[in-house]
């Protein structure tokens, strides 16, 4: 071969720059991030000013006369700036999406793996419970273990996680599934290698494509189920900067024509779903072409 | 074949779309309401939703004058009172019929009567019977003379006694409705007004029809609908659209739009009312004989679920006072439909305080109290948020955010604590909130109905309390009763004046204002008046 | 003997002629010129074997007679091809589906997932016959037991409302067959049709397209990868390296003679079950990745006799005697010979 | 001969058919086998796919468990070792697989996946493991240079030699090579079979060499066995077979192969038929439903794997003339 | 078939039983006297004792969770703690909302998304595929409550087209038979009521179907394009099919496949999106029911609504099975 030598991530960086749109969904996800972690610098305004501003309640941002100093996306209910509750809000939606998605990583490895690999009773116990879990709409459980729980964002968090866990277990189980049937797992078994070193050395890092993958997909349903979980007022509690909280604080106000306050913030969870799910669906094109459905 | 299909496809979606909708000939007022009632049985409500329901569908003895709190006869022809003050003696109506066709009589009248406070009567069970503790303690019984003429006996004079009695509490209900239903009789209403209950699906909407057997004339509407849009705005597009006809506590951001729209028309009247936020005090007592009165023997203090270490103690209770802007609140929030209040009854009544000095805003004297307290830091506290709109509070989430932002500015962290209302006045009245947000429409214009059901020791009761911060103080409780055992207006007058004092000193209520009331109706919809109680009677309302 | 053979090929019509036919995938890494510059002729009632490793451009040649280059990535072009006169290239969509399956048909490599799965092999051998026959429903489904039966499928009134699944690995191959068939073809095109198959499979598949070519009058070009398949199937070969044919000749002269050097590499590389030997011969390196091909002749790295020119230039098919081409510098130097004419041919 | 590997009544059965209704089914994919491979010879496991060869050998290596029966090995049973003590064996017996492609993990070094089964072993301290990785990719043909890169930067021959190079890591004395030519092209196909016998000349190795093609397996093996739905029907040593195959199917199969000479064109028997089903298998002789020599009692009896001269097995009941009678039962 | 049936019957009494035991255990873990839980909270001490009777409360767990079964076998779901209502009662009069409004979002999603994704795998890289596959991308990332307040803001705000919240208008005299509005209206021939009720049902509808809608498109388009990748269809094209029968016949029917698992999933999904919708538009349905229930800590209405869901969506599972055994025949040796 006269080529250069390629490794893994060079080829994963290349085929990554010909999919446009991964690249797009990439770039969403970064402005995320950095707004979740620049909130303080970049946000005009408090999210949560106290004493609060009320005399601002409702003012138009900047396409308006009437906009009010300051608050380019106007003002909510209750004075506050929307915009900086919005980037606000990106810290904790993506914290509650990534804690969310790491119990359910976290459980489903481990569920997921001990099924796939062992199989047998084990696998069937694993895949009963996970037959049962998902005959529950993903929301219906959440909110079922919210209900048990008590409501707010850190119990939201711990409901999609435990929601999201059979999921993860599935695709996890499955992926280990395949590489078990690999000949080079076999070899293993030949060689005479121990569980523990053909699970940790060999299986799981081969599993990680789907990980990163279904990760990346999950993170955005996740985003979204937290936001309808504080939408419906199980989630976060006021006066956290939510996106699903602000916009069930709002949008009985677009009736007055302060249609701003619920507009804002649902094109925040729309661009930050979009943006994850484009990266996703390019990780998966890239990394994985057998996961495609 | 295929243009025939467009066609009427293109007829189906012109249909679907068409604006007009159904058109309102019919005499049937569809009217938005804020809330879904609690229960039906108007002995044993306490909320305004249900109230407005049932002042439409029973009927008491005697009744309001429309618009004012001036009595006249009902069910009652006429009365007469003894010299002593104690006993009252009533000639019913005759011929009147209930809506099951029971015949209304003294029987009935009893029953209405003895099943709240007779503890040994079949249907006292199926009861919480909130409101005859605060209103008709003074009551002993209710005697049948014959079949039309029963007496009130009272175990003393009380002045306030008449005005009670036209209140829905004392509404008469048909006894055989109440055997046929039991413990499901609130389901079912039954009385002698002129509507009758059709159907009530819950958190959607109650149904009445006009009572062809109505012993005055028949009313002019056919059909009464109380559909429940909990979102204001969402009512008032409702109504813009006519998919109702009439609505209550519109959005004051709204008002504008209303006052410029020819199709509608705003009906406004200032509230008896207040709305405020109680911080519970801590101490109650259990009401076991259920007389109404703290028996300062028998019945001793005792903690309330909702006890709260903080809020026991005065300095910050006043210092939350303090910490909060309430003109703020009113201008931006209330958008100036009401006035900031200082005191816990509006302003026009009968020995309203209006020396006493309001707390101003001042967080940093609230902080220095927050310290002398011991709570330099602050702490967490939970509050109550109303889940409804009521005409003392126009938004309450919006009202408790603006509060947690308030207090968080002197380091009190306030979690919310929201359910549906009934549920709401269930627990509060039980004392499991630490703080509530709650007010209080008058009933019958006597400040009796404001002082002494709000901020009486005998209103500590938990579990039917009305006294929501607890405020146990048995001196206050003497100044109220003297203030209704006296006829003298002055005097009474000067009683509520001291309270005031005391109950503005210790600080257990954060008073926030006193708002006017509004409605909506369609231009075309005539005769609704306002009433200073809030009570909805849509007899008199006539569809043009 | 060969020579009475060859003079009677001579005789025989031109049915496909393949003229410099280049098809081009183009990829994200770049341009792959799977066949490029591929020129060969079938007569009518012969069978062409196309042999080549993996990735020498035989498939592609056959997808690109019948049009079924999938675009994107792939595309013919250039060349021509012409089939009973016709240049298949030029035709619509509409014409060159009227000889889809019915003049020219095809059997693919993988009898197991070359059936849609969710039609019966009755329905779908009565779906070609409908197509092109214009008979009715019952009609072909008639004509399809027939065909069913001439291709020895078993108990064919219950196999013929059998789904793909139901059928085994051989049967699948037979069931294609016969659907290549229904229409009587004229060129039947076979791309691997037993590679998939177990020798005893692979001897029945054969000895049945050997049996009905004969039966039809059809031609065939075989497709395949083993050497042993073109010595029992074919009158003509032609190999193929790198998307070029590097060599053209009859079977006997193939095995007897072989001229290019990739050829005679192939043909001693394999083992044997007629000659035994200690140790194989064998062709050096690897082949070579379409994406980046070398210089010059294609098979110059591997080659134990190339020298600068094979480097510099590509070599020239020519004709060394009757329908022998070679591609190949060194057989230029040796014999000097002319440049193919087609036109003579 | 001295017997390196030897298998008894061996048994491999899949179970197939788990539903809590249905009646287990099991495949029967290795079906009382018995044989034995002598130290350094080539042994040959020939069959179509489907007949249990693959599976046989795996069953020796132990990566599947029998369902019954005993394989020795240095004559020692490894079949009921445990765990622990069956690492010590499995370093001198090693796999190559047909797929290069699946066979080595896509996330490791090359260097890591030849070093792999030294460091499972504990062989030698890094440094030796290094040196012997370089010194076993230099045997087998790649470059010492290459010892850092991926799998998928190797060609699919290349990818064969780093699985020869893993297999040959520990210093096994047997190997399965299970196919390991199969998926190759013609020319490379030809370079690695070169290889494996220069191997095992050079390091005296056993080598249970499982394949379809019968020309590979003529062109490497000293002896060879013919299997057909799980059963072995002839065993014989190489030349012995292919100049005087007895068993009815082992003839088609010879016959069933296109020589490369046109002058070898076939005119003969052609076997019909597909092969049955391993959840099902014929009574009797499983060939029957395709022998065109069938007899009655070929469909009613099972004929026994029986000796003839020459070291010649078969089982057939067309052949009834054993040379040692004595050794029928367990024959190997 | 018959069997295959059965023995996806089978497989889930042990998801149902699953099921159960987490609704049961609901209450267990709720804080609070499971007895007044049960009883409702204005039950009287007799009912209490009695509740506590009637479910063996003082028995040990296993006896309880047999006691609860057997009860919700006979369709008792106990009472509302708010409104002292029979739960089931309560679910089966709002039932039928939610079901006519998940019913007709599939529809369309299913419709409008398996040909939005066949014209667009047909089309591979026209823009036509293009907008269908961005704007399907748009819709898997929409949140539903919030596109449901845009469908509010801009129909029924700005343009008054259409009415934002409710069942039917009130306007209208209605007599309710099955409970399922547009069917009623049918069967009594009322003409306005019909077209009310319709009018209601669609902007809840349509945000309801939008997400499940562009998953079915995005699913449709990549499982046709799997199977245009496969031999077979090169097999058809070599038989000389046009593109469209090649498409329409061969692909389609093959794609459906995973087409209709990710249907029976999407149902789910669907539930949970009514459960949003339902709120937004308060839809008086399950959906906006069991939300009342979780923050009013009603548990038995949780319970029963949890039942309920979970029922339906193995019902849709339990029908996906069957269809499934119609399209793929080789789902017999499954």
């Amino acid at each position: 071969m006269k080529r250069t030598r390629e490794t893994k991530t060079h080829e994963l960086v290349r085929r990554l720059k010909y999919n446009k749109s991964a690249v797009f969904g990439l770039a969403i996800v970064v402005i995320l991030i950095l707004c979740a972690i620049f909130a303080n610098y970049i946000a005009p305004n408090s999210p949560t000013p106290s004493p609060p501003e009320l005399f601002k309640a409702l003012k138009p941002g900047f396409w308006s006369e009437d906009k009010v100093e300051g608050m380019p996306l106007g003002a909510d209910a209750m004075g506050r700036c929307i915009l900086s509750r919005i980037l606000y809000g990106a810290r904790v939606s993506l914290t509650a999406g990534f804690v969310a998605v790491g119990i359910a990583m976290i459980l489903g490895i481990t569920f997921g793996t001990l099924s796939g690999y062992y199989g047998g009773w084990v696998d069937a116990l694993i895949m009963r419970i996970v037959d049962i879990m998902f005959a529950f709409p993903a929301l219906l459980l959440a909110i079922v273990i919210v209900t048990v729980l008590g409501q707010g964002l850190d119990k939201a968090m711990i409901a999609i996680g435990i929601v999201y866990t059979p999921q993860m277990a599935r695709i996890i189980r499955s992926s280990v599934l395949y590489i078990k049937e690999m000949e080079y797992i076999e070899v293993q078994k030949a060689i005479g290698s121990s569980d523990a070193r053909i699970i940790f050395r060999h299986v799981l890092p081969n599993s990680i494509a789907p990980v990163i993958v279904y990760g990346t997909l999950m993170l955005a349903s996740a985003i979204l189920d937290c936001a309808a979980l504080g939408f419906l007022g199980l989630g976060a509690q006021p006066p956290t900067p939510e996106w699903g909280a602000m916009l069930s604080k709002s949008y009985s106000y677009i009736v007055s024509g302060a249609w701003w306050a619920a507009t804002f913030p649902g094109i925040a969870i729309l661009f930050s779903v979009i943006g994850l799910n484009l990266l996703g669906d390019g990780l998966r094109d890239i990394l994985d072409p057998r996961l495609k459905t | 074949m295929k243009s025939k299909l467009f066609i009427i496809l293109l007829l189906t979606v012109g249909l679907v779309f068409s604006v007009v909708g159904a058109a309102s000939a019919s005499g049937t007022l569809v009217f938005g309401s804020s809330g879904d009632v609690s229960g039906l049985d108007p002995a044993d409500v306490t909320d305004g939703e249900s109230i407005q329901r049932m002042d439409n569908i029973f009927e008491g003895l005697v009744e309001f004058e429309s618009g004012s709190t001036l009595i006249k006869p009902c069910l009652a022809t006429s009365w007469e009172t003894s010299a002593d003050g104690t006993e009252i003696v009533f000639h019913l109506r005759e011929g009147v019929k209930f809506h099951d066709g029971t015949d209304f009589n003294a029987d009935a009248v009893v029953f209405s009567f003895a099943r709240q406070y007779d503890t040994t009567h079949p249907y006292n069970q199926y009861g919480e019977w909130p409101y005859w503790g605060y209103m008709f303690y003074d009551v002993d019984r209710m005697e049948k003379i014959d079949d039309f003429t029963v007496k009130l006996v009272l175990k003393r004079p009380n002045a306030s006694i008449m005005t009670s009695l036209a209140m829905f509490t004392v509404c008469i209900v048909s006894p055989t409705n109440a055997e046929k239903y039991k413990e499901d009789a609130f389901k079912n209403p039954c009385g002698t007004g002129p509507f009758k209950f059709v159907e009530w699906v819950k958190d959607d909407h109650i149904t009445l029809e006009a009572n062809e057997n109505y012993w005055r004339e028949r009313a002019s509407l056919d059909k009464l609908i109380f559909k429940v849009i909990s979102d204001p705005s969402a009512r008032l597009m409702a109504l813009e659209v006519g998919e109702v006809q009439g609505i209550e506590y519109p959005n004051p951001a709204d008002l504008d739009r209303i006052k410029a729209n020819k199709d509608l028309k705003l009906l406004t009247e200032p509230g008896m009312n207040v709305g405020y936020m109680a911080m519970n005090e801590g101490y109650g007592y259990i009401d076991e004989n259920k007389n109404g009165v703290r028996d300062l023997d028998s019945e001793p203090l005792v903690k309330t679920p909702g006890y709260f270490e903080p809020l026991t103690k005065k300095e910050v209770r006043q210092a939350i006072n303090l910490a909060i802007d309430k003109q703020s609140i009113v201008d931006n929030l209330y958008m100036g439909t009401a006035i900031k209040a200082k005191n816990g009854m509006p302003p026009f009544m009968l020995g309203y305080n209006d020396a006493i000095e309001d707390y101003p805003y001042d967080p940093a004297r609230a902080k220095e109290l927050l310290a002398k307290a011991g709570y330099p830091d602050g702490f967490e506290v939970t509050l109550y948020v109303m889940p409804v709109s009521r005409p003392y509070m126009f938004d309450p989430p919006k009202i408790g955010e603006a509060i947690q932002s308030y207090l968080a500015a002197v380091g009190i962290t306030v979690k919310f604590y929201q359910v549906d209302w009934g549920t709401y006045l269930q627990e509060t009245m039980e004392g499991n909130h630490q703080m509530c947000l709650l007010g209080w429409t008058g009933d019958n214009g006597d400040p009796d109905n404001f002082m002494n059901v709000l901020y009486g020791a005998n209103a500590c009761s938990i579990g039917t309390a009305g006294n929501y911060a607890f405020y146990t103080n048995n001196t206050n409780q003497e100044l109220l009763s003297a203030a209704l055992a006296t006829y003298d207006e002055e005097k009474r007058a000067a009683y509520y004046k001291k309270a005031q004092e005391m109950i503005h000193e210790d600080a257990g209520w954060v008073y926030l204002a006193h708002s006017n009331q509004n409605m909506v109706f369609k231009s075309n919809v005539n005769g609704f008046v306002i009433n200073p109680t809030s009570r909805y009677f849509f007899y008199p309302v006539v569809i043009e | 003997m060969m020579y009475h053979q060859d003079k009677a090929r001579r005789d025989m019509k031109t049915l496909l002629e393949i003229k410099n036919l280049k098809t081009h995938f183009f990829t994200h890494e770049g341009t792959v010129k799977a066949v490029d510059g591929v020129s060969f002729k079938i007569n009518q009632g012969e069978t062409l074997g196309i042999v080549g490793e993996s990735g020498s451009g035989k498939s592609v040649t056959a997808l690109s007679v019948m049009r079924l280059i999938p675009h994107p990535p792939g595309k013919i072009v250039g060349g021509e091809i012409y089939f009973e006169g016709k240049d298949l290239l030029k035709l619509e969509d509409k014409e060159i589906r009227k000889i889809r399956g019915k003049k020219i048909s095809m059997i693919f490599q993988e009898p197991m997932t070359s059936l849609d799965p969710v039609f019966t092999v009755g329905y779908e051998i009565g779906e070609v016959i409908q197509l092109h026959q214009g008979l009715n429903k019952k009609e072909a489904r008639k004509k399809a037991i027939e065909i069913l039966k001439i291709v020895g499928i078993p108990d064919v009134e219950k196999r013929i409302d059998n789904y793909p699944h139901e059928l085994s690995g051989g049967m699948r191959q037979r069931v294609m067959i016969a659907m290549a068939l229904s229409c009587n073809p004229t060129l039947l095109i076979a791309d691997e049709p037993t590679t998939a198959l177990d020798v005893t499979i692979q001897a029945q598949i054969l000895r049945l397209i050997n049996e009905l070519k004969g039966e039809f009058g059809a031609s065939v070009m075989l497709i395949t990868h083993d050497l042993g398949i073109i010595a029992e199937m074919c009158d003509n070969v032609a190999v193929m390296y790198a998307g070029h044919i590097v060599e053209y000749t009859d079977i006997y002269t193939l095995f007897n003679h072989p001229l290019h050097p990739y050829t005679k590499g192939l043909s001693k590389s394999i083992p044997r079950m007629n000659i035994e030997v200690e140790h194989l011969d064998t062709i050096p390196g690897i082949v070579p990745n379409l994406l980046d091909l070398p210089s010059g002749c294609p098979f110059h790295p591997r080659c134990d006799f190339s020298f600068k020119r094979c480097v510099e230039e590509m070599p020239e098919l020519i004709e060394i005697e009757n329908s022998h081409l070679v591609k190949c510098h060194l057989v230029k130097k040796r014999i000097r010979s002319k440049k193919v004419e087609w036109k003579n041919w | 001969m001295e017997k390196l590997v030897e298998v008894k009544n061996l048994k491999k059965w899949f179970w197939i058919g788990k539903s809590p209704l249905g009646k287990k089914k099991a495949v029967r994919a290795v079906d009382d086998v018995s044989f034995y491979v002598g130290k350094k010879e080539v042994l040959g496991l020939v069959g179509e796919s489907g007949c249990g060869k693959t599976t046989c050998g795996k069953t020796i290596l132990r990566i599947l468990d029998p369902t019954e029966g005993q394989v020795y090995f240095n004559g020692q049973e490894i079949t009921h070792l445990r765990k622990k003590e069956m690492i010590m064996v499995r370093r001198k017996m090693m796999i190559i697989y047909q797929d290069p492609f699946g066979s080595l993990d896509p996330r490791m070094t090359i260097g890591s996946t030849i070093a792999e089964p030294m460091e499972v072993h504990k062989i030698g301290s890094k440094k030796e493991q290094e040196e012997r990785v370089i010194e076993i990719m230099e045997k087998v043909g790649l470059l010492p240079d290459q010892i850092n890169r991926y799998p998928h930067e190797f060609s699919g021959g290349q990818r064969q030699r780093i699985g020869i190079a893993r297999a040959l890591a520990t210093g096994p004395e047997f190997i399965v090579a299970d196919e390991c030519v199969s998926a190759l092209d013609v020319s490379i196909q030809a370079q690695i079979i070169n290889l494996l016998q220069d191997l095992q000349k050079e390091f005296g190795l056993t080598i249970l060499f499982v394949a379809h093609d019968l020309s590979v397996i003529k062109h490497i093996c000293d002896r060879v066995a013919v299997m057909y739905l799980g059963k072995i029907v002839e065993a014989a040593p190489k030349r012995e077979l292919f100049n005087d195959p007895k068993h009815p199917y082992t003839q088609a199969l010879l016959s069933a192969i296109p020589i490369p000479d046109p002058k070898f064109r076939k005119k003969g028997q052609i076997l019909m038929g597909d092969v049955p089903s391993p959840v099902n298998p014929p009574s009797g002789c499983r060939f029957h439903t395709r022998c065109s020599y069938v007899k009655t009692i070929c469909r009613e009896e099972e004929p026994e794997l029986k000796c003839f001269e020459n070291n010649h097995y078969v089982a057939c009941h067309l052949f009834s003339n054993p040379v040692d009678t004595n050794l029928s039962g367990s024959a190997r | 078939m018959k069997w295959y049936i059965t023995k996806r019957l089978f497989m889930l009494i042990p998801v149902l039983l699953g099921v159960s035991i987490l609704a049961f255990s609901l209450i267990r873990l709720a804080p609070g006297d499971p007895a007044v839980t049960i009883a409702g909270q204005h039950a009287s001490p007799q009912v209490i004792s009695a509740i506590r009777e009637k479910y063996g409360l003082n028995k040990p767990l296993t006896t309880q969770y047999w006691i609860w079964l057997k009860q919700v076998l006979h369709g008792d779901l106990g009472r509302s703690i708010v409104s002292n209502e029979f739960v089931a009662k309560e679910i089966l009069e709002r039932f039928p909302n939610t079901i006519e409004l998940t019913m007709l979002s599939m529809f369309f999603a299913i419709i409008a998304g398996c040909i939005a994704g066949i014209i667009s795998a047909s089309r591979q890289y026209s823009i036509f595929d293009y907008s269908i596959m961005g704007l399907a991308l748009f819709g898997v990332s929409l949140p539903v409550f919030w596109l449901g307040i845009m469908l509010m803001m801009i129909f029924g705000v700005w343009l008054r087209w259409l009415p934002i919240s409710g069942r039917i208008s009130m306007m209208i005299s209605f007599q309710r038979i099955t409970g399922f509005y547009l069917l009623d209206s049918l069967i009594t021939g009322n003409l306005a009521a019909f077209i009310s009720s319709l009018r209601y049902l669609i902007l809840p509808s349509i945000a309801l179907s939008t997400i499940p809608m562009a998953t079915i498109a995005r699913v449709t388009r990549s499982s046709m394009l799997e199977v245009l990748r496969q031999d077979f269809i090169r097999t058809e094209r070599a038989k000389g099919l046009s593109e469209r029968m090649v498409i329409y016949k061969h692909a389609v029917r093959n794609a459906m496949i995973p087409v209709i698992t990710v249907i029976g999933l999407n149902f789910g999904l669907l539930l949970a999106g009514a459960i949003l919708t339902e709120t937004v538009f308060s839809w008086p349905g399950i959906g906006r029911y069991v939300v009342n229930g979780v923050t009013m800590r009603d548990y038995p209405v949780v319970q029963g609504c949890v039942l309920f869901f979970a029922s339906m969506f193995v019902i849709v599972n339990l029908i996906t099975d069957i269809v499934y055994v119609y399209i793929d025949p080789r789902i017999h040796y499954g």
